[in-house]
């Protein structure tokens, strides 16, 4: 249960958002682009203060309200990311928007990668398409801290060379020594010379040991259910499997009900769940 | 605690007295369903046909539609303004014990982790005055939920019938205050408290529904994944509204914006997780199939409540009962729950 | 009543393109002289305007709603304007019931070559609001009592 | 009756000439029958016939796999026929077990006649043209066109034209028009601006439950407008503007499949007078194109045909 820091509420009041200012726009996909934004108020721009893992509301004001993870890391203040798949009513209309044009931003909320239980481990990244957002920021938060953790293994896919999101990104983990990317296509083409192959099959041949190690898993439902499986097999037990799950959600903060799994609220007690947490209503309910 | 005691006869008095601090709002049947309206000033015919209203007190609380913020585009960007500051104090009478412990249940989502300031302002501007039930439903089973006809526990004061005369409780401190400044109560004596102890005796015995809640959550969580009991469970619901709308411990909402021109608000209305939309995300919906909105709507009360703040999310109402199209009985359902415990697969 | 001759009504047309519109522009090359105040929208045909458009316009504070299409038997779409022709009947008589003024939705066979017929619809439809009044259906009035 | 029911409903499980079966069962409160949808033989033992079947099991359809075996009533048939003039339901996957409907009783007007709830009154039975209802012990009676439902009185086809199996005699319809429209009445004689305040205060109390559109067999939209975001037509917000809004788009979409079962009005949780609204568009759509729906299985829709010559005066 996430305590309710207020500092961050707009006029005392948790559903009011702050008007934050879109600086720069990065086309990641045809369907997806990256945002880089900050706060017009130049306190909160300073104080604002979050975890990896951890989510928003974002406003287009007059068409609604939308769930992203914040894609940046909190190692790298002087600005804040997030990723959005043109799918919907609000993603549609943040798709028309331009730099400098306002959006509504309140959060942080939800709770984050415990990185206390990850330091001295060995960390597993598995995403899939635009599941990378979440997983970034931990990823450039764990490279921005490298000496805390041991080996980083990063298991990447998507369904076409063109869907692969945050491609810069990749590239700057590939050339990391310290770094073992793999990078994979459901369906390549004539000039995809990497891996084909859905992203649980590649894990298995990555193999990673599961001693000392855990799992951060993050994609499409479809590869997180069949990415549990893989895992056990590797011999990861339940509290070493971690995943941000993604549900409709529409008040952010345990209250308006839709955003359960069994009894826990994705937005209140997630994102992050451990597998243990979940393993009896995930495979029905997810 | 010293109880007042005031005629049936005098009620008119009293909400006129209560008129001058609040809003008192009564219950009405002027739309031809009984529902708590402002109080027209006279009428008080309520209190020998009021059994409970259709719309549930909730909706002073969580209205039907609210506005959360408006907000104006201007050259130099948009502008928020929030609600203003409501004033306005109403006092609802006649609230029955099943509603009053159902918003109980309801603070406990609104006051957890983030307090929700929309829903708490009003429930702290409001004042409830219950009012005991002396001839409950055929669909009512408070008394297998935790709570009775005449149960005092959630309300600022509580009217128990005692013949020709209401003996009231004072069970908050704004219970107290409200009767100190009340003129015209006389004292209630010892045989007025033992009348209404005899009153709430035949009220808890006229529940006839009876259900036995013992080892649900379990039972639940044993057959959640019971693909074939809750098709079968669900066969005749037509996914409409009315169970969770209308039901008092239902807290579910909805958040839109509606802008035109340049002005535009964001409004918070009921929602409920029988809708087939409630969970739809563009690539997919976890509960597009009918029979996992029927499993969430019962196992949200008897199984996922219970895991987080332990007590059952249902207080026996009956209005799902009533009010459904199709006769969906919950009583029946929950008994109809697998009762082998044996571990998940 | 001053109020009165400031307003002007606002009236929305739903013109099919390949008869009413191609009418109105006829209306406008030859100067026929008709109130301004129309917006139009082109339609492919008749049979393409929703009861819902009516309702949306209504709703939006237009003070009419005209639907003007090919005469029956001539639409380039063959049985588009036979289609339209029972929605809005319909819708028509439902909104009378309902209460509101039968001026507000107006419908109209005016072809290609009928500039003329255009300009009178026009002008006939807007003495017929000017006479009801702007769009007060949908305006937040306070209701009869307060609950 | 029901005995020929259960053994029809029985065999057809049986033979394997359907795969489910839906009726009615005795309902948990006093005075309703619940909808029974099985694949189960046994249960049919469980199947009734009462003056309180009111739901209109051809709403449940539109939703089923396979051949079903359903009960159903006059309004029901023509539900059910309607929907085969849509092409949602084949008429060989269909099995109608035929109810000769005498008309159902209205427990809303039995408690305004009686002065008590429905769980307080001890018995209600129908004996012939009387309805007996006993309250604390005392008998008493009323005529049938005190306490049958509005629809029932204005009932045109008590039995179904359309059907596989006849569960009894013939009904003719004996339909009293004046009676049943009583309560319409008086507010087609009110001025056009009165009326429209008169459904801005009714819908101001809707809070958006769409039972009145879950209920009705002829709803069968995969997405409602309502429920569409982009463009968004009408706000899902329980606003009396979007409420009146849905409710007229609702009545013209259904103007030629509506039969008049009175569901919409019946499962209303805050007593809107719906039925008014189906019952005009029944007679917009009788009065300009003489179309009855779900009488005629082989007769285009309504919206599918035309006529050379109708409705020319609405027209400029």
């Amino acid at each position: 249960m996430t305590v309710s820091d207020t500092k961050f509420f707009a006029q005392g009041n948790v559903y009011l958002p702050h008007i934050a200012v879109i600086e720069k726009i990065v086309e990641e996909t045809p369907g997806v682009r990256t945002y880089h934004f900050n706060f017009k108020d130049e306190k909160l721009r300073k104080e604002f203060t979050f975890d990896s893992g951890q989510f928003g509301q974002y406003s287009v004001l007059g068409t609604g309200e939308a769930t992203f993870c914040i894609s940046s890391s909190p190692t790298r203040p002087d600005h804040l990311e997030f990723a959005v798949q043109k799918v919907g009513k609000v993603t549609n209309a943040l798709n028309r928007l331009g730099v400098g044009a306002e959006i509504g931003f309140r959060g942080p909320y939800g709770n984050s990668f415990p990185l206390d239980f990850l330091k001295g481990k060995n960390l597993v990244f598995v995403g899939g398409g635009i599941g990378l957002a979440p997983l970034r920021s931990l990823i450039w938060n764990v490279i921005d801290n490298r000496d805390k953790y041991k080996k980083i293994d990063i298991v990447y896919g998507a369904r076409t060379p063109a869907d692969l999101c945050f491609k810069y990104d990749l590239e700057a983990w590939d050339k990391d020594k310290t770094v073992n990317m793999v990078t994979t296509v459901d369906r390549g083409d004539d000039k995809w010379k990497g891996k084909v192959g859905v992203v649980p099959k590649i894990l298995e041949e990555v193999a990673p040991s599961a001693g000392e190690s855990v799992a951060i898993v993050c994609g499409p439902p479809i590869m997180i259910r069949f990415t549990f499986p893989v895992l056990e097999k590797l011999g990861f037990k339940p509290e070493q499997m971690l995943t941000t799950l993604e549900k409709r959600m529409k008040c952010g903060i345990g209250k308006c009900g839709r955003c359960n799994i069994g009894n826990l609220y994705v937005c209140r007690d997630g994102p992050v769940f451990s597998y243990a947490q979940i393993k009896d209503f995930v495979s029905s309910e997810y | 605690m010293a109880n007042k005691k005031v005629g049936k006869k005098d009620i008119t008095g009293l909400l006129e007295q209560w008129s001058q601090q609040f809003a008192v709002f009564a219950p009405s049947k002027e739309n031809g369903v009984a529902e708590m309206l402002k109080w027209d000033g006279q009428d008080t015919s309520f209190l020998d046909w009021y059994r409970n209203t259709v719309v549930p007190p909730k909706a002073s609380f969580l209205p039907p539609m609210e506005e959360m913020f408006r907000f104006q585009k201007g050259k130099e960007g948009y502008n928020i303004e929030p609600p203003p500051e409501d004033e306005n104090k109403p006092l609802i009478f006649g609230v029955r014990p099943c509603d009053a412990r159902a918003m109980a249940i309801l603070d406990m989502t609104f006051k957890d982790a983030y307090e929700d300031p929309y829903y708490l302002s009003k429930r702290k501007n409001t004042v409830l005055v219950g009012m005991g039930c002396t001839n409950p439903c055929e669909s009512c089973f408070c008394t297998s939920m935790g709570t009775s006809p005449t149960d005092p526990t959630n309300v600022d004061l509580m009217l128990i019938d005692i013949g020709d005369e209401f003996l009231i409780e004072e069970v908050t401190d704004k219970g107290k205050e409200l009767t100190a400044k009340t003129k015209g109560l006389k004292e209630a004596t010892k045989d007025d408290e033992a009348k209404a102890k005899q009153a709430n005796k035949a009220s808890y015995d006229r529940v006839t529904r009876k259900l036995d809640t013992e080892g649900i959550k379990d039972r639940l969580l044993a057959s959640f994944d019971d693909e074939e009991f809750w098709e079968k469970t669900a066969a005749k619901c037509i996914s409409c509204g009315i169970c969770t709308l209308l039901c008092p411990t239902c807290y579910c909402f909805d958040i839109n914006d509606e802008m035109v021109k340049q002005e535009g608000a964001r409004f918070r209305s009921w929602d409920s997780c029988g809708f087939p939309l409630y969970t739809k995300m563009p690539m997919e919906n976890p509960r597009q199939e009918k029979w996992r909105r029927v499993r969430q709507k019962v196992c949200h009360k008897y199984e996922f409540y219970p895991m987080t703040y332990d007590i059952i999310a249902c207080t026996g109402c009956g209005r799902c009962i009533r009010l459904c199209p199709v006769n969906w009985d919950i009583t029946q359902v929950i008994e109809s729950v697998p009762t082998k415990t044996e571990a998940r697969k | 009543m001053t109020q009165q001759s400031e307003w002007k009504p606002k009236l929305l047309g739903f013109l099919c393109r390949w008869c009413s519109y191609a009418g109105a522009d006829l209306a406008g090359t030859s100067r026929k002289k008709y109130p301004a105040n129309i917006r139009v929208i082109k339609v492919p045909c008749s049979g393409r305007v929703d009861s819902l458009f009516i309702l949306k316009a209504l709703r939006l504070g237009f003070d009419g709603v005209l639907v003007s299409g090919c005469h029956p038997g001539d639409c380039h779409y063959l049985t588009g304007n036979y289609r339209a022709r029972r929605r809005i009947a319909i819708t028509k008589k439902f909104l009378e019931y309902l209460g509101v003024e039968p001026e507000r939705l107006q419908a109209s066979w005016v072809s290609a070559s009928e500039g003329g017929k255009f300009a009178e619809v026009v002008t006939e439809v807007t003495e017929g609001l000017k006479e009801v009044g702007p769009n007060q259906l949908f305006s937040e009035r306070k209701l009869a009592k307060e609950d | 009756m029901e005995q020929k029911l259960r053994q029809e409903a029985k065999a057809l499980l049986e033979q394997n000439k359907v795969d489910w079966v839906i009726g009615f069962e005795p309902g948990s409160l006093k005075f309703t029958a619940t909808p029974l949808i099985t694949r189960d033989k046994n249960d049919t033992e469980r199947l009734i016939i009462n003056p309180f079947i009111v739901n209109n099991l051809a709403d449940f359809l539109t939703g089923m796999k396979g051949r079903v075996g359903i009960v159903a009533k006059g309004c029901d048939s023509r539900s059910i026929v309607s929907l085969i003039q849509d092409n949602k339901v084949a008429r060989e996957d269909v099995v109608i077990l035929a109810v000769p409907c005498p008309g159902l009783i209205d427990l809303v007007k039995i408690e305004r006649l009686v002065g008590k709830d429905r769980d307080e009154l001890d018995d209600v039975t129908r004996d012939g043209d009387k309805i007996i209802v006993t309250v604390d012990g005392k008998k008493k009676e009323f005529a049938t066109a005190q306490t049958l439902f509005d629809h029932c009185l204005a009932c045109e086809l008590p039995t179904p034209q359309e059907y596989d199996i006849l569960l009894g005699e013939t009904r003719p319809p004996a339909p009293e028009l004046e009676v049943s429209g009583q309560n319409i009445a008086e507010l087609k004689e009110t001025p056009p601006a009165e009326r429209w305040e008169f459904w801005q205060n009714e819908f101001s109390r809707c809070i958006r439950c769409y039972a009145c559109r879950n209920v009705c067999p002829a709803c069968f939209c995969q997405r409602c407008f309502v429920e569409e975001t982009e463009p968004q037509w009408v706000m899902p917000v329980p606003r009396w503007q979007d409420n009146l809004t849905f409710q007229i788009i609702r009545n013209i979409h259904v103007a030629g499949r509506c039969t008049d079962c009175g569901e919409c009005e019946r499962v209303c949780p805050v007593n809107i007078p719906l039925r008014s609204l189906a019952r005009e568009m029944y007679g917009i759509v009788d009065e300009l194109f003489q179309f009855k729906s779900g009488m005629d299985k082989e007769a285009l829709p309504l919206m599918a045909h035309y006529e050379q010559e109708e409705a020319e005066d609405l027209f400029k």
